[in-house]
C-alpha cells in the first residue's frame, strides 16, 4: 500500500515504484525509505569521491618531480590530508554499507524496510552534516595533519582548523554508528519466515560483519577526537607530552578504532563479491558456512591487531611481538574467503558481464594486496618499510583495487534494481579495463619506490625514485579517466538506458523477486523462504555439456 | 633500475633475506589464484545461455588444507620477522654513544667528546653506534634505508636505538613521521668511514664542550647538588656508579639504571622512589629542555665509568615491575 | 521467568535493589579508608562491578530480556576488555629488557 | 507469488495506531526497539571506554599525583551526588513500571521525581566545578599546582593531568545527564498527552534503560575519582 498517492499520474506503461512514488525534493529530503535513503547516500559518497580523487590527482601532480615545485609544502600538506580525510571518512566508511547495504539488505532478508528508518535517514543528515563541516574546514584553508590526527602536531604544532574538521568527522562517526545499529537490529529481528541464518546471503553476513565493527569500533575514534579537540580548546595535557601527555597513548586509541575502520572497508566488499562470483558462475557458493564464520572471525580479530601500526613508535617488544602474531592470524580468514570465492568457479557456468570482470579484478588485487600485509605484520620487515610508500602501495591495493573495484562491481550488479534501466554493456566492460590497467600501473610501482626507502607524505623527494613516481602519476591519469567513464554512463542510462527486467541476471535472491525498480513497501506481502541461499539449478557431471 | 637499497648494516641482510622470502610467497599464491581464476573463467565460460553449472560437493577437507597451509606459513613468517627483529632491540655493549636531539626539521647530532654535526653523522665502520634520541617538539622518526634502520623519536621519552654500519659511503637519512610543514627537508646524510678516514676527520674537526660537561653545569644550575652532593647524610640518593646499576625501590623491587629511568627520575620522580629516602624530589616535567636532559644523562653516565661500558649488561632478566611508565 | 509481569520486576525487587546499592556504596566508602596495600583499587572496582550489575539485571530488566540482549552486554564489556587489557599491556611490558639475541 | 495472506497481515489492517508499517506486530516493533537501544548503550559503554583507559594509564604512571589531586575532591558532594543518582534510578524504575501499568498519574510523578533529582546532581556538580575555578584547580595557563594535605608539599605537576581527565570525564557524564533531563522532560510531555497505555510505553522504557546506564558509569566513576587517594591520608 504505497502510503501517499502520486501526485501526477505516473509515466504511461511505468508500474509505481519508490522512484515515482512521490515527486519534490520534500519528498526525497524527507523520505524514510531506505532505498531512497541509499541513493541520496550513493549521490553524497559520490561527491566526497570526487573532492578526494582531485586532491589525489594534485598529489600526484606535485610527485611528477623531485623538487616540490607545484605547490608549497604546507599546500601539500593541506592537500594530502583532504585527500586521507574525504576518501577514509567520508567514501570508504559509508560507502558500501550506507550505498548498497542501505538498498539491499531488507530487500534480501525480505523486509519492508530496516528497523528504524527514521534513524536510517538521521544516519544520512548527519553524514551530509559532517561532511559539510569537514568541507568547511578544507575550504577555509583546511588542516596539515594527515589524517591520522597525530599528536602533539594536531593537538599543539599545527594551526589548522583541526576542531571543526574533528567535530565533522565525529557527526559522521554517528551516521556510521547509527547505520551499523540499523542494520544489525533488522537482521536480528526482521528476517522473513524461514531465512534462518544460514539461508540468508553471504551480503548480509557481510554487513553484519561491518555493522559489528562500526558499533565496538567508532565511539572509541569519537572519544580519542573529542580529546583532541577538548585539549585545543582547553589547553589539557592528555596526549602533550610537556604536560606528561603520552602521543603513543594517542596512537593505542586511534587505531583501536582506525585498524577495524580498514575490515569496515573490506568486509562489505567481500559480501558484494560473494554475491558477484555466485550469480556469474550460476552455482551455489562454494563453502557457504566458512565464509560467513570468516566475516565474523575477521570482525572480532581485528581488534586486537592495531599494535602493528606502532612497532617502531616505542612500543614495548613484547606487545610488538602479540600484536605481530595476531595480525598474522587475521590474514587467515581473509586467505579462504580468496579460496572459496576461485572454487566457486570451478566447474561453474561463468559469464563475462562487468560485474564479473569487477569481481575476477578484485580477486586478482585483493590477494596481491592482503599478502603485502603479511609484510607490514612482519616485525623485522615492518621497520624497515612503516611510513614509506610500501604501506600507501599495500593500503591503496586493498582500498583501490579492493574496496571500490567491489563497490563498482556491485553497483554495476544491482544498478537494474536500483534504476530501472541497464547500463551499457561495451562502456563498462571498456572503463573496467581501464581502470584495472590505470591502477595497477598507479601503485605496483609505489611497492618498488617505498622499499627502495621514500617515505610518506613527501612534498620532495630525492632524484633516484623520481622515474617510478612518474609512472605512477602516468598510471593515476589512466585510473582518473576509468573513474569518469562510469559516472558520465550511469547518469546517462538513468535517461536512456534500456529498461531493465525485474531479474536481469537470473541470480538467486529476494531482491530480484521484486519489480526493478521495486515498489516502495518491497514486498506487498512478506515472503517465505525455503531453499537455501544461491539454490541454483546445477547439473550432474555426466549431463555436463560439450 | 635497481629493487633493493644499499645494504649497509649488519641488519640489511637479515632483513632482505626475509624480504625475498615474502615476495616469493606473494609471487607464489598471487600467480596460483590468478591462473586459477583466469582456467576457470575460461575453461567453464558460460557457452549458451541458459547452460547451468555442474554440481560441486564441498569438502570439509579441502577447507581445512587451505586454512592450515597459510597459517603455517605466517607462522614462519612471524617467527623468521621476529628473530629479526630481536637482533636490533638490544645494542651491544661496545656501541659507541651518539645524541641525537630532532627539532622540527632538523637532526641535532652530537658525539661523546662534543662534537656537534647538523642534519649529518660521521661514523666509523664496522662499530656499532648506539643512538640516544629525544625530540623538543612532535614525533620525528630517524630513518637511515640502506641500514634498514628506523627509530621513532616519541617527544617525552628518550628513543634508544642502534645500527653497525658495514660499507663505507654516503647514505640517506629521512625523518619518515609527519612532523609539520618542512617534514621532506628534514633529511640529511650519514658517511660512513674506513677507520684511517674517520681518524683524520676526527682530528680536523674541533671538539666542543662535552655533553658531560655541559651536563655538570646544568646539574648545579638546577641545584641538585643539593640533594644529590657526596657529603654524609645527603638527602638524595648517590649518583656516582648509578648507571647501569640495579637500584632497589620502596616498593621492593629493583630497577636497572639506564637512560630511561635516569630521565624518568628527573621529570617524573614520584614515580619510582628509591629506598631509604623520602619522596621530595620536585618533578621536573616542562622545567629542562631536551637538550639539558640528555646533558644531565651525560653527566651522570660519566660519572660511573665502568658502567658506561656495560650499560647494556646482557645479564639482567626481564624485571617485571609494577606498572609504570615513560611519559 | 519473573513473577506477575510481563517479564518486568516487582516493585519488591526494586526496592531490594535499591537498599542493596544503598549498602554497597557505604561499603565502598569506608573500604576506601582502610589501608588495604594494593587491595584498596581492586575491592573499590569489586563493589563497583557488583551495583553496576544489580542496576542491568533488575533496573535493566536484562533478567527478564531476551538471551541475545545478554550477549550484547556481555560482547560490550568483552571488547572493552580488549581496549583496556591490550593498551595496559603495552605499558607492563615496557621496561622489561627483551631477550638478548645476537 | 502466492496470494496467501500472511497472519501478520491481517493483523496489520487493524493494527493499533503506534505500530509502525514495516513491523509484523507490537511485540516485534518492542523487541527491536530494545534490541537497538541496548546496542546504542555498547556504544556508549565504548565511549566512556576511550576514558577510562587513558585513565588507567595515566594513574599507573603518575600514581603519587593522582591521589595527592583526587584527595583535594570534595568527598561529601561526591557521596551525596552518589546516593542521589541512585535513587533517581530507583523512581526511574518505578516510572518504566508505572508505563507498564499504564498509570498516567505516577508515570508523571516517577518521570517528575527523576528530573528533580538529575537536576539536583547536577546543581551539586555545578557547586564543585565552581569550587575548582577558585581554587586555581582548573587545567589550562592559570592552573596552580595545589599542596599536597598529607606531605605539605606541592603535589607533582602531572596533578594537572588529574584535573584534565576528571573534567572530562564528569564533563561529559553531566552532558549525558542533561541530555536524560531532555528527554525525560519529553515523557512528560507525552505522558500528560495520554500517548502511554498498558499496550504502548517502549518510550518510557528505553529512556530507563538509557538512565540506568549513566548512572552505571557515575557508580564506576565515583569510586576512581574521589576515593583512590583515602587510603594514603
Amino acid at each position: 500500500m504505497t502510503n501517499e498517492n502520486a501526485p501526477h499520474a505516473p509515466r504511461v506503461g511505468a508500474r509505481a515504484n519508490y522512484l515515482n512514488a512521490s515527486y519534490g525534493v520534500r519528498s526525497w529530503l524527507l523520505t524514510s525509505d531506505h532505498k531512497r535513503i541509499a541513493v541520496m547516500y550513493l549521490i553524497g559518497v559520490t561527491v566526497f569521491f570526487a573532492i578526494g580523487g582531485l586532491a589525489a590527482a594534485l598529489i600526484r601532480l606535485e610527485l611528477l618531480t623531485p623538487a616540490g615545485d607545484v605547490f608549497q609544502a604546507e599546500t601539500y600538506n593541506k592537500i594530502f590530508t583532504t585527500h586521507g580525510i574525504m576518501m577514509v571518512f567520508f567514501f570508504m566508511i559509508p560507502g558500501i554499507p550506507a550505498v548498497l547495504g542501505n538498498f539491499l539488505v531488507p530487500l534480501m532478508i525480505g523486509a519492508k524496510d530496516l528497523a528504524f528508518p527514521r534513524i536510517n535517514l538521521l544516519s544520512w543528515y548527519l553524514y551530509i552534516i559532517g561532511g559539510l563541516t569537514a568541507l568547511w574546514a578544507v575550504v577555509h584553508g583546511g588542516l596539515d595533519t594527515g589524517w591520522t590526527f597525530y599528536t602533539p602536531y594536531s593537538t599543539v604544532y599545527s594551526n589548522g582548523w583541526v576542531v571543526v574538521t574533528a567535530v565533522g568527522i565525529f557527526i559522521a562517526g554517528f551516521s556510521s554508528i547509527l547505520t551499523g545499529l540499523n542494520f544489525l537490529v533488522t537482521i536480528h529481528t526482521m528476517r522473513a519466515p524461514g531465512m534462518h541464518w544460514t539461508r540468508m546471503p553471504l551480503f548480509c553476513w557481510g554487513m553484519y560483519a561491518a555493522s559489528i565493527i562500526q558499533i565496538l569500533g567508532t565511539p572509541v575514534v569519537a572519544i580519542t577526537i573529542l580529546l583532541v579537540g577538548a585539549e585545543r580548546l582547553f589547553h589539557l595535557g592528555i596526549f602533550d607530552p610537556a604536560q606528561g601527555g603520552d602521543p603513543v597513548l594517542f596512537q593505542h586509541l586511534f587505531w583501536f578504532y582506525s585498524h577495524p575502520a580498514v575490515y569496515i572497508m573490506i568486509l562489505p566488499a567481500m559480501a558484494v563479491i560473494s554475491e558477484l562470483v555466485t550469480a556469474f558462475s550460476r552455482k551455489p557458493i562454494f563453502g557457504y558456512k566458512f565464509i560467513a564464520g570468516s566475516s565474523i572471525a575477521i570482525a572480532v580479530l581485528s581488534f586486537l591487531v592495531w599494535g602493528h601500526h606502532m612497532f617502531v613508535s616505542g612500543q614495548s617488544v613484547y606487545a610488538g611481538l602479540v600484536f605481530s602474531v595476531l595480525s598474522f592470524l587475521v590474514a587467515i580468514p581473509s586467505a579462504i574467503k580468496v579460496f572459496n570465492w576461485t572454487a566457486t568457479l570451478y566447474k561453474g557456468s561463468v559469464s563475462y558481464q562487468t560485474p564479473l570482470l569487477y569481481a575476477l579484478g578484485f580477486i586478482g588485487l585483493f590477494t596481491f594486496g592482503g599478502l603485502t600485509g603479511l609484510f607490514l605484520a612482519c616485525l623485522g620487515l615492518d621497520i624497515h618499510v612503516h611510513d614509506t610508500y610500501f604501506i600507501v602501495a599495500h593500503f591503496h591495493y586493498i582500498m583501490v583495487g579492493g574496496t571500490i573495484m567491489a563497490y563498482l562491481g556491485g553497483l554495476h550488479y544491482w544498478w537494474p534494481k536500483i534504476s530501472g534501466k541497464m547500463y551499457p554493456e561495451y562502456w563498462s566492460r571498456v572503463s573496467a579495463w581501464v581502470i584495472f590497467i590505470g591502477f595497477n600501473l598507479t601503485f605496483f610501482p609505489q611497492f618498488i619506490v617505498g622499499y627502495l626507502g621514500m617515505p610518506r607524505r613527501y612534498h620532495a623527494y630525492p632524484e633516484e625514485f623520481q622515474v617510478l613516481n612518474v609512472m605512477s602519476t602516468a598510471g593515476a591519469s589512466i585510473l582518473g579517466i576509468g573513474y569518469l567513464i562510469p559516472l558520465v554512463y550511469f547518469i546517462w542510462s538513468m535517461r536512456y538506458g534500456q529498461d531493465a527486467a525485474d531479474n536481469p541476471w537470473g541470480a538467486t535472491g529476494l531482491e530480484w523477486e521484486t519489480p526493478s525498480p521495486p515498489p516502495t513497501e518491497n514486498f506487498p506481502e512478506t515472503p517465505v523462504v525455503t531453499g537455501i541461499a544461491y539454490d541454483y539449478l546445477t547439473g550432474k557431471e555426466e549431463a555436463a555439456v560439450g | 633500475m635497481h629493487f633493493l637499497p644499499d645494504q649497509a648494516s649488519t641488519f640489511a641482510g637479515h632483513v632482505d633475506a626475509l624480504y625475498l622470502f615474502l615476495i616469493a610467497v606473494t609471487a607464489f599464491f598471487s600467480l596460483l589464484i590468478g591462473v586459477l581464476v583466469v582456467v576457470f573463467a575460461i575453461k567453464y565460460r558460460r557457452r549458451s545461455a541458459d547452460e547451468v553449472a555442474l554440481e560441486v560437493h564441498e569438502s570439509g577437507l579441502l577447507e581445512i588444507v587451505w586454512t592450515v597451509i597459510p597459517f603455517v606459513i605466517v607462522m614462519v613468517m612471524f617467527f623468521w620477522g621476529a628473530s629479526v627483529f630481536f637482533r636490533i632491540t638490544r645494542p651491544p655493549s661496545n656501541a659507541i654513544d651518539i645524541y641525537v636531539t630532532a627539532k622540527q626539521w632538523m637532526w641535532k647530532l652530537q658525539h661523546t667528546d662534543g662534537r656537534r654535526e647538523m642534519n649529518e653523522l660521521h661514523v666509523p665502520v664496522g662499530q656499532p653506534v648506539r643512538l640516544t634520541m629525544a625530540s623538543e617538539d612532535v614525533i620525528h622518526s630517524f630513518y637511515v634505508p640502506a641500514f634498514r634502520f628506523k627509530r621513532d623519536v616519541v617527544p617525552g621519552r628518550f628513543s634508544v636505538a642502534w645500527f653497525e654500519a658495514t660499507k663505507p659511503g654516503k647514505y640517506h637519512l629521512f625523518c619518515a613521521e609527519y612532523c609539520g610543514t618542512r617534514h621532506s627537508n628534514m633529511i640529511g646524510w650519514i658517511y660512513v668511514m674506513t677507520p684511517a678516514d674517520y681518524e683524520a676527520w676526527l682530528a680536523g674537526g674541533t671538539p666542543g664542550e662535552t655533553l658531560a660537561s655541559a651536563g655538570a653545569k646544568r646539574f648545579v644550575e638546577n641545584a641538585c647538588n643539593t640533594c644529590h652532593g657526596e657529603q654524609k647524610g645527603a638527602r638524595g640518593p648517590s649518583l656516582n656508579g648509578l648507571f647501569g646499576r640495579a637500584v632497589r625501590l620502596q616498593n621492593g623491587q629493583t630497577v636497572v639504571a639506564d637512560e630511561a629511568y635516569i630521565r624518568e627520575s628527573i621529570v617524573n620522580s614520584q614515580a619510582k622512589l628509591v629506598e631509604g629516602y623520602p619522596p621530595i624530589m620536585p618533578t621536573f616535567q616542562g622545567l629542562i629542555s631536551e637538550e639539558g636532559l640528555l646533558q644531565l644523562t651525560a653527566y651522570i653516565k660519566s660519572l660511573s665509568p665502568a658502567a658506561a661500558a656495560s650499560a647494556a649488561a646482557p645479564a639482567a632478566t626481564p624485571a617485571p615491575e609494577r606498572m609504570s611508565t615513560k611519559p | 521467568m519473573s513473577r506477575q509481569d510481563n517479564g518486568h520486576g516487582s516493585l519488591g525487587a526494586y526496592f531490594g535493589v535499591f537498599a542493596a546499592l544503598m549498602v554497597l556504596t557505604a561499603l565502598t566508602l569506608w573500604a576506601a579508608f582502610q589501608h588495604l596495600g594494593i587491595w584498596n583499587t581492586p575491592v573499590a572496582l569489586a563493589i563497583a562491578t557488583t551495583k553496576a550489575v544489580m542496576v542491568v539485571l533488575i533496573f535493566m530488566h536484562l533478567r527478564s530480556s531476551p538471551r541475545l540482549t545478554a550477549i550484547v552486554v556481555a560482547t560490550s564489556v568483552l571488547f572493552l576488555a580488549f581496549l583496556l587489557l591490550v593498551t595496559a599491556s603495552d605499558y607492563l611490558t615496557r621496561t622489561w629488557i627483551p631477550i638478548y639475541f645476537r | 507469488m502466492g496470494s496467501s495472506t500472511h497472519a501478520a497481515d491481517v493483523a496489520a489492517r487493524d493494527a493499533p495506531p503506534e505500530l509502525r508499517h514495516h513491523f509484523v506486530d507490537m511485540e516485534a516493533q518492542k523487541e527491536a526497539s530494545a534490541l537497538g537501544m541496548w546496542i546504542f548503550l555498547v556504544t556508549e559503554v565504548l565511549f566512556f571506554g576511550g576514558m577510562f583507559t587513558a585513565y588507567v594509564i595515566y594513574r599507573a604512571a603518575y600514581t603519587r599525583a593522582f591521589e595527592g589531586a583526587s584527595n583535594l575532591l570534595d568527598l561529601k558532594l561526591g557521596a551525596f551526588n552518589t546516593v542521589v543518582l541512585i535513587l533517581s534510578s530507583l523512581t526511574m524504575a518505578l516510572a518504566v513500571w508505572a508505563g507498564q501499568q499504564g498509570k498516567k498519574a505516577l508515570i508523571i510523578l516517577f518521570l517528575l521525581l527523576t528530573v528533580l533529582l538529575g537536576s539536583t546532581f547536577l546543581g551539586v556538580k555545578v557547586v564543585e566545578y565552581k569550587q575548582k575555578f577558585a581554587r586555581h584547580e582548573v587545567p589550562g595557563p592559570h592552573f596552580v599546582v595545589p599542596m599536597d594535605e598529607a606531605t605539605h608539599q606541592p603535589l607533582p605537576r602531572q596533578a594537572e593531568m588529574f584535573f584534565s581527565l576528571y573534567f572530562c570525564m564528569t564533563g561529559l557524564h553531566a552532558l549525558h545527564m542533561i541530555i536524560g533531563i531532555g528527554l525525560l522532560l519529553w515523557l512528560v510531555a507525552r505522558a500528560r498527552r495520554g500517548d502511554f497505555t498498558v499496550r504502548y510505553n517502549t518510550p518510557v522504557d528505553m529512556v530507563g534503560l538509557y538512565w540506568h546506564f549513566v548512572d552505571i558509569v557515575w557508580i564506576f566513576l565515583f569510586p576512581l575519582l574521589y576515593l583512590l587517594g583515602r587510603h594514603t591520608l
